[in-house]
Protein backbone atom coordinates (compact mmCIF):
# COMPACT_ATOMS: atom_id res chain seq x y z
CA UNK A 1 0.00 0.00 0.00
CA UNK A 2 2.65 2.60 1.02
CA UNK A 3 6.14 1.48 2.03
CA UNK A 4 8.32 4.50 2.44
CA UNK A 5 11.74 5.03 4.24
CA UNK A 6 12.08 9.11 4.70
CA UNK A 7 13.97 11.83 6.99
CA UNK A 8 10.61 13.89 7.94
CA UNK A 9 8.93 13.33 11.26
CA UNK A 10 6.10 10.68 10.82
CA UNK A 11 2.59 11.46 10.03
CA UNK A 12 -0.03 8.36 11.25
CA UNK A 13 -3.21 9.68 9.49
CA UNK A 14 -1.76 9.80 5.67
CA UNK A 15 -0.78 5.68 6.74
CA UNK A 16 -4.43 4.99 7.89
CA UNK A 17 -5.98 6.52 4.76
CA UNK A 18 -3.37 4.09 2.15
CA UNK A 19 -4.76 1.26 4.23
CA UNK A 20 -8.71 1.43 4.87
CA UNK A 21 -10.96 0.07 2.77
CA UNK A 22 -15.16 -0.48 2.39
CA UNK A 23 -14.53 -4.04 3.55
CA UNK A 24 -12.41 -3.47 6.58
CA UNK A 25 -13.86 -3.06 9.87
CA UNK A 26 -10.60 -2.55 11.82
CA UNK A 27 -7.20 -0.97 11.73
CA UNK A 28 -4.90 -1.39 14.11
CA UNK A 29 -1.36 0.99 13.94
CA UNK A 30 1.50 0.69 16.04
CA UNK A 31 4.46 3.67 15.99
CA UNK A 32 8.00 3.44 17.63
CA UNK A 33 8.81 6.24 19.72
CA UNK A 34 12.08 7.41 20.85
CA UNK A 35 11.86 6.89 24.70
CA UNK A 36 14.17 8.15 27.37
CA UNK A 37 15.37 4.51 29.08
CA UNK A 38 16.60 3.40 25.75
CA UNK A 39 17.18 -0.71 25.66
CA UNK A 40 20.19 -0.44 27.48
CA UNK A 41 18.56 1.72 30.33
CA UNK A 42 21.04 4.54 30.32
CA UNK A 43 19.35 7.48 29.75
CA UNK A 44 18.90 8.83 26.54
CA UNK A 45 18.64 12.36 24.61
CA UNK A 46 17.91 11.13 20.54
CA UNK A 47 19.01 8.51 18.28
CA UNK A 48 19.76 7.89 14.76
CA UNK A 49 19.07 5.93 12.14
CA UNK A 50 20.63 4.82 8.20
CA UNK A 51 19.39 2.57 6.33
CA UNK A 52 20.50 0.92 3.05
CA UNK A 53 17.22 2.08 1.59
CA UNK A 54 17.74 -0.19 -1.55
CA UNK A 55 17.60 -3.35 0.50
CA UNK A 56 15.40 -2.09 2.90
CA UNK A 57 12.37 -1.22 1.01
CA UNK A 58 11.87 -4.14 -1.00
CA UNK A 59 12.01 -5.71 2.45
CA UNK A 60 9.81 -4.07 4.05
CA UNK A 61 7.36 -4.79 0.92
CA UNK A 62 8.15 -8.66 1.22
CA UNK A 63 6.61 -8.31 4.96
CA UNK A 64 4.00 -6.04 4.14
CA UNK A 65 3.27 -8.88 1.82
CA UNK A 66 3.72 -11.66 3.80
CA UNK A 67 1.40 -10.09 6.69
CA UNK A 68 -0.98 -9.66 3.85
CA UNK A 69 -1.60 -13.67 3.09
CA UNK A 70 -0.45 -15.02 6.19
CA UNK A 71 -3.22 -12.87 7.90
CA UNK A 72 -6.03 -12.50 5.52
CA UNK A 73 -6.65 -9.30 3.35
CA UNK A 74 -4.66 -7.50 5.73
CA UNK A 75 -3.86 -4.14 4.09
CA UNK A 76 -0.65 -3.33 5.19
CA UNK A 77 1.84 0.20 5.20
CA UNK A 78 4.86 0.88 6.77
CA UNK A 79 6.91 3.97 7.11
CA UNK A 80 10.64 4.24 8.90
CA UNK A 81 12.23 7.37 9.27
CA UNK A 82 15.83 7.98 9.05
CA UNK A 83 18.13 10.46 10.52
CA UNK A 84 18.52 12.48 13.90
CA UNK A 85 15.45 11.77 16.20
CA UNK A 86 14.89 13.23 19.24
CA UNK A 87 12.81 11.70 22.08
CA UNK A 88 9.31 11.18 21.73
CA UNK A 89 9.88 11.32 17.88
CA UNK A 90 8.32 8.33 16.15
CA UNK A 91 10.84 6.38 14.14
CA UNK A 92 8.48 4.11 12.42
CA UNK A 93 4.82 3.84 12.06
CA UNK A 94 2.64 0.86 10.92
CA UNK A 95 -0.69 0.77 9.86
CA UNK A 96 -3.15 -2.54 9.46
CA UNK A 97 -6.92 -2.68 8.34
CA UNK A 98 -8.45 -5.63 7.84
CA UNK A 99 -12.21 -7.22 8.19
CA UNK A 100 -11.62 -8.49 11.72
CA UNK A 101 -9.67 -6.69 14.70
CA UNK A 102 -7.53 -9.90 15.57
CA UNK A 103 -5.96 -10.30 12.27
CA UNK A 104 -4.89 -6.56 12.07
CA UNK A 105 -3.55 -6.99 15.89
CA UNK A 106 -1.54 -10.04 14.66
CA UNK A 107 -0.86 -8.63 11.43
CA UNK A 108 0.43 -5.46 12.92
CA UNK A 109 1.90 -7.65 15.40
CA UNK A 110 3.80 -9.64 12.61
CA UNK A 111 4.96 -6.46 10.44
CA UNK A 112 6.83 -4.86 13.32
CA UNK A 113 8.43 -8.13 14.88
CA UNK A 114 9.42 -9.06 10.98
CA UNK A 115 11.01 -5.82 10.35
CA UNK A 116 13.30 -5.39 13.49
CA UNK A 117 14.59 -9.20 12.73
CA UNK A 118 15.00 -8.65 8.31
CA UNK A 119 14.99 -4.71 7.68
CA UNK A 120 18.60 -2.95 6.60
CA UNK A 121 18.49 -0.27 9.26
CA UNK A 122 20.57 1.12 12.10
CA UNK A 123 20.32 2.50 15.34
CA UNK A 124 22.68 4.34 17.28
CA UNK A 125 22.03 6.03 21.18
CA UNK A 126 22.71 9.34 21.81
CA UNK A 127 23.21 8.79 25.57
CA UNK A 128 22.90 12.05 27.85
CA UNK A 129 26.33 11.28 28.88
CA UNK A 130 27.30 12.47 25.66
CA UNK A 131 28.64 8.35 24.58
CA UNK A 132 26.53 7.11 21.56
CA UNK A 133 26.39 3.88 21.25
CA UNK A 134 24.92 1.60 17.81
CA UNK A 135 22.16 -0.74 19.25
CA UNK A 136 20.97 -4.28 17.60
CA UNK A 137 18.07 -5.04 18.05
CA UNK A 138 17.22 -8.37 20.28
CA UNK A 139 17.03 -11.66 18.86
CA UNK A 140 13.58 -12.92 17.36
CA UNK A 141 11.87 -14.25 20.96
CA UNK A 142 14.69 -12.22 23.77
CA UNK B 1 36.68 -6.16 -12.05
CA UNK B 2 35.18 -3.98 -9.99
CA UNK B 3 32.90 -3.86 -7.23
CA UNK B 4 31.33 -1.33 -5.03
CA UNK B 5 31.45 -1.89 -1.40
CA UNK B 6 29.10 -0.23 1.03
CA UNK B 7 29.79 0.16 4.48
CA UNK B 8 26.67 0.61 6.96
CA UNK B 9 26.86 1.89 10.91
CA UNK B 10 29.39 0.68 13.25
CA UNK B 11 31.40 -0.92 9.99
CA UNK B 12 30.94 2.50 8.22
CA UNK B 13 32.55 4.18 11.12
CA UNK B 14 35.47 1.80 11.76
CA UNK B 15 36.04 2.09 7.53
CA UNK B 16 35.61 5.84 7.41
CA UNK B 17 33.42 5.85 4.53
CA UNK B 18 29.72 4.75 3.58
CA UNK B 19 31.08 3.62 -0.29
CA UNK B 20 33.87 2.53 -1.88
CA UNK B 21 34.96 0.99 -5.20
CA UNK B 22 37.12 -1.95 -4.84
CA UNK B 23 39.30 -3.82 -7.92
CA UNK B 24 39.94 -7.70 -7.58
CA UNK B 25 40.45 -10.59 -9.67
CA UNK B 26 38.08 -12.41 -11.45
CA UNK B 27 36.43 -15.39 -9.25
CA UNK B 28 36.63 -12.96 -6.46
CA UNK B 29 34.19 -13.76 -3.45
CA UNK B 30 32.32 -12.01 -1.53
CA UNK B 31 34.36 -13.19 1.72
CA UNK B 32 37.51 -12.00 -0.34
CA UNK B 33 36.84 -8.97 -0.22
CA UNK B 34 35.45 -8.93 3.89
CA UNK B 35 38.92 -9.97 4.82
CA UNK B 36 40.92 -7.42 2.35
CA UNK B 37 38.71 -4.88 4.54
CA UNK B 38 39.68 -6.34 8.15
CA UNK B 39 43.33 -6.85 6.80
CA UNK B 40 43.18 -2.71 5.97
CA UNK B 41 41.06 -2.09 9.77
CA UNK B 42 41.63 -4.77 11.89
CA UNK B 43 38.91 -3.29 14.14
CA UNK B 44 36.23 -5.03 12.29
CA UNK B 45 37.88 -8.40 13.22
CA UNK B 46 36.11 -8.06 16.66
CA UNK B 47 32.39 -7.62 14.73
CA UNK B 48 33.18 -10.56 12.34
CA UNK B 49 30.80 -13.09 13.49
CA UNK B 50 28.04 -10.67 13.52
CA UNK B 51 28.31 -9.31 10.29
CA UNK B 52 26.29 -9.71 7.06
CA UNK B 53 27.23 -9.33 3.77
CA UNK B 54 24.57 -8.63 0.90
CA UNK B 55 25.33 -8.70 -2.81
CA UNK B 56 23.12 -6.35 -4.90
CA UNK B 57 20.70 -5.93 -2.33
CA UNK B 58 20.47 -9.66 -1.00
CA UNK B 59 22.25 -11.53 1.74
CA UNK B 60 24.91 -14.14 0.37
CA UNK B 61 27.36 -16.36 2.50
CA UNK B 62 30.94 -15.37 2.38
CA UNK B 63 31.18 -18.17 -0.52
CA UNK B 64 29.81 -16.19 -3.15
CA UNK B 65 31.36 -15.37 -6.48
CA UNK B 66 31.29 -11.91 -7.40
CA UNK B 67 31.17 -10.05 -11.48
CA UNK B 68 31.79 -6.72 -12.39
CA UNK B 69 29.46 -3.87 -11.43
CA UNK B 70 28.86 -6.03 -8.26
CA UNK B 71 27.12 -3.78 -5.05
CA UNK B 72 28.65 -5.42 -1.84
CA UNK B 73 27.33 -4.11 1.33
CA UNK B 74 28.50 -5.23 5.11
CA UNK B 75 25.82 -4.50 7.55
CA UNK B 76 26.10 -5.24 11.42
CA UNK B 77 23.05 -6.39 12.73
CA UNK B 78 20.10 -4.68 12.65
CA UNK B 79 18.03 -2.29 14.45
CA UNK B 80 15.59 -0.71 12.99
CA UNK B 81 11.72 0.04 14.66
CA UNK C 1 -5.97 9.23 30.53
CA UNK C 2 -8.86 10.36 28.36
CA UNK C 3 -12.21 8.39 28.66
CA UNK C 4 -15.02 9.52 26.05
CA UNK C 5 -18.58 9.41 24.18
CA UNK C 6 -18.92 12.00 21.86
CA UNK C 7 -21.55 12.34 18.95
CA UNK C 8 -18.47 13.86 17.27
CA UNK C 9 -16.20 12.28 14.36
CA UNK C 10 -13.44 10.43 16.24
CA UNK C 11 -9.68 11.62 15.55
CA UNK C 12 -6.81 9.62 17.10
CA UNK C 13 -3.87 12.40 17.41
CA UNK C 14 -5.57 13.87 20.42
CA UNK C 15 -5.67 10.23 21.78
CA UNK C 16 -1.63 9.42 20.95
CA UNK C 17 -1.23 12.61 22.83
CA UNK C 18 -2.70 11.66 25.70
CA UNK C 19 -1.32 8.67 26.24
CA UNK C 20 2.12 9.22 25.12
CA UNK C 21 5.09 9.88 27.61
CA UNK C 22 8.63 9.59 27.82
CA UNK C 23 8.74 6.20 29.20
CA UNK C 24 7.36 5.08 26.37
CA UNK C 25 8.49 3.21 23.47
CA UNK C 26 5.38 1.66 21.65
CA UNK C 27 2.34 3.41 20.95
CA UNK C 28 -0.70 0.83 19.43
CA UNK C 29 -3.57 2.42 18.17
CA UNK C 30 -6.96 1.11 17.16
CA UNK C 31 -9.71 1.95 14.74
CA UNK C 32 -12.83 0.18 14.52
CA UNK C 33 -14.09 1.27 11.27
CA UNK C 34 -17.96 0.92 10.02
CA UNK C 35 -17.93 -1.78 6.77
CA UNK C 36 -19.85 -2.43 4.36
CA UNK C 37 -20.07 -6.31 5.16
CA UNK C 38 -21.68 -5.55 8.32
CA UNK C 39 -21.00 -8.90 11.13
CA UNK C 40 -24.12 -10.27 9.24
CA UNK C 41 -23.04 -10.18 5.72
CA UNK C 42 -25.38 -8.52 4.25
CA UNK C 43 -24.58 -4.56 2.98
CA UNK C 44 -24.64 -2.32 5.27
CA UNK C 45 -25.30 1.76 4.86
CA UNK C 46 -24.51 3.00 8.13
CA UNK C 47 -24.53 2.08 11.28
CA UNK C 48 -26.34 3.71 14.38
CA UNK C 49 -24.67 3.70 18.17
CA UNK C 50 -26.50 4.31 21.20
CA UNK C 51 -24.81 4.48 24.90
CA UNK C 52 -25.77 4.54 28.66
CA UNK C 53 -23.03 6.96 29.46
CA UNK C 54 -23.31 6.77 33.22
CA UNK C 55 -22.75 3.33 33.31
CA UNK C 56 -20.56 2.97 30.14
CA UNK C 57 -17.89 5.45 31.00
CA UNK C 58 -17.22 4.44 34.36
CA UNK C 59 -16.61 0.63 32.88
CA UNK C 60 -14.55 2.09 29.97
CA UNK C 61 -12.24 3.78 32.69
CA UNK C 62 -12.07 0.88 34.72
CA UNK C 63 -11.40 -1.41 31.88
CA UNK C 64 -8.38 1.16 30.93
CA UNK C 65 -6.94 0.74 34.60
CA UNK C 66 -7.48 -3.00 33.77
CA UNK C 67 -5.19 -2.91 31.43
CA UNK C 68 -2.83 -0.99 32.78
CA UNK C 69 -2.53 -3.11 35.79
CA UNK C 70 -2.34 -6.22 33.82
CA UNK C 71 0.43 -5.29 31.35
CA UNK C 72 2.72 -2.73 33.51
CA UNK C 73 2.74 0.75 33.09
CA UNK C 74 0.62 0.63 29.96
CA UNK C 75 -1.14 4.11 29.54
CA UNK C 76 -4.97 3.55 27.86
CA UNK C 77 -7.15 5.73 26.16
CA UNK C 78 -11.11 4.68 25.05
CA UNK C 79 -13.28 7.22 22.97
CA UNK C 80 -16.34 5.90 21.62
CA UNK C 81 -19.24 7.92 19.01
CA UNK C 82 -22.53 7.44 19.23
CA UNK C 83 -25.41 8.64 16.96
CA UNK C 84 -25.59 8.04 12.91
CA UNK C 85 -22.26 6.81 11.56
CA UNK C 86 -21.77 6.11 7.70
CA UNK C 87 -19.63 3.41 5.88
CA UNK C 88 -16.05 4.09 6.46
CA UNK C 89 -16.26 6.43 9.84
CA UNK C 90 -14.49 4.96 13.02
CA UNK C 91 -17.08 4.18 16.06
CA UNK C 92 -14.24 3.53 18.63
CA UNK C 93 -10.77 4.67 19.35
CA UNK C 94 -8.28 3.32 21.61
CA UNK C 95 -4.92 4.44 22.06
CA UNK C 96 -1.83 2.35 24.67
CA UNK C 97 1.41 3.66 25.25
CA UNK C 98 3.94 1.45 27.15
CA UNK C 99 7.45 1.14 27.16
CA UNK C 100 7.55 -1.85 24.88
CA UNK C 101 5.61 -3.03 21.97
CA UNK C 102 4.53 -6.40 22.97
CA UNK C 103 2.39 -4.93 26.13
CA UNK C 104 1.01 -2.29 24.07
CA UNK C 105 -0.45 -4.68 21.52
CA UNK C 106 -1.62 -7.13 24.40
CA UNK C 107 -2.83 -4.01 26.43
CA UNK C 108 -4.64 -2.57 23.16
CA UNK C 109 -6.35 -5.75 22.18
CA UNK C 110 -7.23 -6.57 26.30
CA UNK C 111 -9.16 -3.30 25.92
CA UNK C 112 -11.01 -3.61 22.45
CA UNK C 113 -12.23 -6.78 24.12
CA UNK C 114 -13.54 -6.48 27.62
CA UNK C 115 -15.48 -3.29 25.60
CA UNK C 116 -17.24 -5.09 23.14
CA UNK C 117 -18.15 -7.37 26.24
CA UNK C 118 -19.12 -4.82 28.94
CA UNK C 119 -19.59 -1.34 27.95
CA UNK C 120 -23.51 -0.70 27.84
CA UNK C 121 -23.00 0.46 23.98
CA UNK C 122 -25.94 -0.43 21.63
CA UNK C 123 -25.49 -0.67 17.36
CA UNK C 124 -27.82 -0.81 14.97
CA UNK C 125 -26.97 -2.12 11.47
CA UNK C 126 -28.89 0.15 8.79
CA UNK C 127 -28.83 -2.09 5.60
CA UNK C 128 -29.19 -1.15 1.76
CA UNK C 129 -32.17 -2.85 1.90
CA UNK C 130 -33.98 -0.11 4.25
CA UNK C 131 -34.09 -3.09 6.85
CA UNK C 132 -32.59 -2.18 10.20
CA UNK C 133 -31.43 -4.24 13.26
CA UNK C 134 -30.04 -4.45 16.75
CA UNK C 135 -26.87 -6.28 16.67
CA UNK C 136 -25.46 -7.55 20.01
CA UNK C 137 -21.92 -8.60 20.21
CA UNK C 138 -20.80 -12.05 19.57
CA UNK C 139 -20.06 -13.27 22.87
CA UNK C 140 -16.55 -13.98 23.95
CA UNK C 141 -14.55 -16.04 21.81
CA UNK C 142 -16.70 -16.48 19.13
CA UNK D 1 -41.41 4.86 45.87
CA UNK D 2 -40.62 5.90 42.57
CA UNK D 3 -37.89 4.25 40.70
CA UNK D 4 -36.65 6.09 37.41
CA UNK D 5 -36.42 3.96 34.28
CA UNK D 6 -34.16 3.58 31.80
CA UNK D 7 -34.52 1.20 28.39
CA UNK D 8 -31.82 1.33 25.84
CA UNK D 9 -31.89 -0.24 22.04
CA UNK D 10 -34.32 -2.53 21.55
CA UNK D 11 -35.75 -2.74 24.56
CA UNK D 12 -36.44 1.50 24.09
CA UNK D 13 -38.03 0.93 20.75
CA UNK D 14 -40.40 -1.91 22.24
CA UNK D 15 -41.52 0.16 25.07
CA UNK D 16 -41.55 3.52 22.55
CA UNK D 17 -39.47 5.57 25.18
CA UNK D 18 -36.17 5.72 26.40
CA UNK D 19 -37.31 6.57 29.93
CA UNK D 20 -40.25 6.74 32.75
CA UNK D 21 -40.59 7.07 36.24
CA UNK D 22 -43.01 4.14 37.86
CA UNK D 23 -44.72 3.52 41.34
CA UNK D 24 -44.46 0.80 43.43
CA UNK D 25 -44.69 -0.69 46.47
CA UNK D 26 -41.90 -0.76 49.06
CA UNK D 27 -39.89 -4.02 49.01
CA UNK D 28 -40.46 -4.00 45.27
CA UNK D 29 -37.15 -5.76 42.79
CA UNK D 30 -35.96 -5.08 40.00
CA UNK D 31 -37.22 -8.51 38.59
CA UNK D 32 -41.03 -7.20 39.84
CA UNK D 33 -40.46 -3.94 37.77
CA UNK D 34 -39.52 -5.71 34.77
CA UNK D 35 -42.55 -8.51 35.00
CA UNK D 36 -44.93 -5.25 35.03
CA UNK D 37 -42.87 -3.91 31.91
CA UNK D 38 -43.73 -7.16 30.25
CA UNK D 39 -47.08 -7.40 30.82
CA UNK D 40 -47.84 -4.18 29.31
CA UNK D 41 -45.26 -4.91 26.23
CA UNK D 42 -45.72 -8.49 25.78
CA UNK D 43 -43.25 -8.49 22.62
CA UNK D 44 -40.38 -7.97 25.47
CA UNK D 45 -41.00 -11.57 26.59
CA UNK D 46 -38.81 -12.82 23.00
CA UNK D 47 -35.72 -11.01 24.64
CA UNK D 48 -36.43 -11.53 28.35
CA UNK D 49 -33.44 -13.88 28.90
CA UNK D 50 -31.08 -11.99 27.58
CA UNK D 51 -31.82 -8.51 29.06
CA UNK D 52 -29.48 -7.37 31.86
CA UNK D 53 -30.91 -5.20 34.51
CA UNK D 54 -28.78 -2.51 36.06
CA UNK D 55 -29.45 -0.18 39.68
CA UNK D 56 -27.82 2.55 39.44
CA UNK D 57 -25.10 1.55 37.32
CA UNK D 58 -24.54 -1.41 38.28
CA UNK D 59 -25.71 -5.22 36.78
CA UNK D 60 -27.86 -6.98 39.24
CA UNK D 61 -29.78 -9.48 39.40
CA UNK D 62 -33.53 -9.92 39.26
CA UNK D 63 -33.82 -10.13 43.26
CA UNK D 64 -32.30 -6.69 43.92
CA UNK D 65 -33.99 -4.82 46.15
CA UNK D 66 -35.38 -1.27 44.82
CA UNK D 67 -35.68 1.94 46.87
CA UNK D 68 -36.73 5.29 46.40
CA UNK D 69 -35.14 7.08 43.78
CA UNK D 70 -33.10 4.79 42.06
CA UNK D 71 -32.84 4.23 38.45
CA UNK D 72 -33.05 1.18 36.92
CA UNK D 73 -31.95 0.40 33.38
CA UNK D 74 -33.25 -2.68 31.00
CA UNK D 75 -30.31 -3.63 28.59
CA UNK D 76 -30.13 -5.92 25.66
CA UNK D 77 -26.99 -7.44 25.07
CA UNK D 78 -24.05 -5.16 24.41
CA UNK D 79 -22.73 -3.90 20.91
CA UNK D 80 -20.36 -1.57 21.04
CA UNK D 81 -17.01 -1.12 19.28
Amino acid sequence: MKYEITREPLDLEPLIEAVRSDACGAIVAFLGVVRELGDGDQPVDGLSYEAYPEMALPEMRAIGAEASRKFGEARVAIVHRIGDLRLGEASVAVAVAAPHRGVAFDACEYAMDELKARVSIWKKEHFRSGEARWRPNAAPGV
Amino acid sequence: MRVRVLAFARIREIVGSAERTVELAEGGTAGRVWDDLVREFPQLGEIERSTRLARNGALVEREAALHDGDELAFMPPFGGG
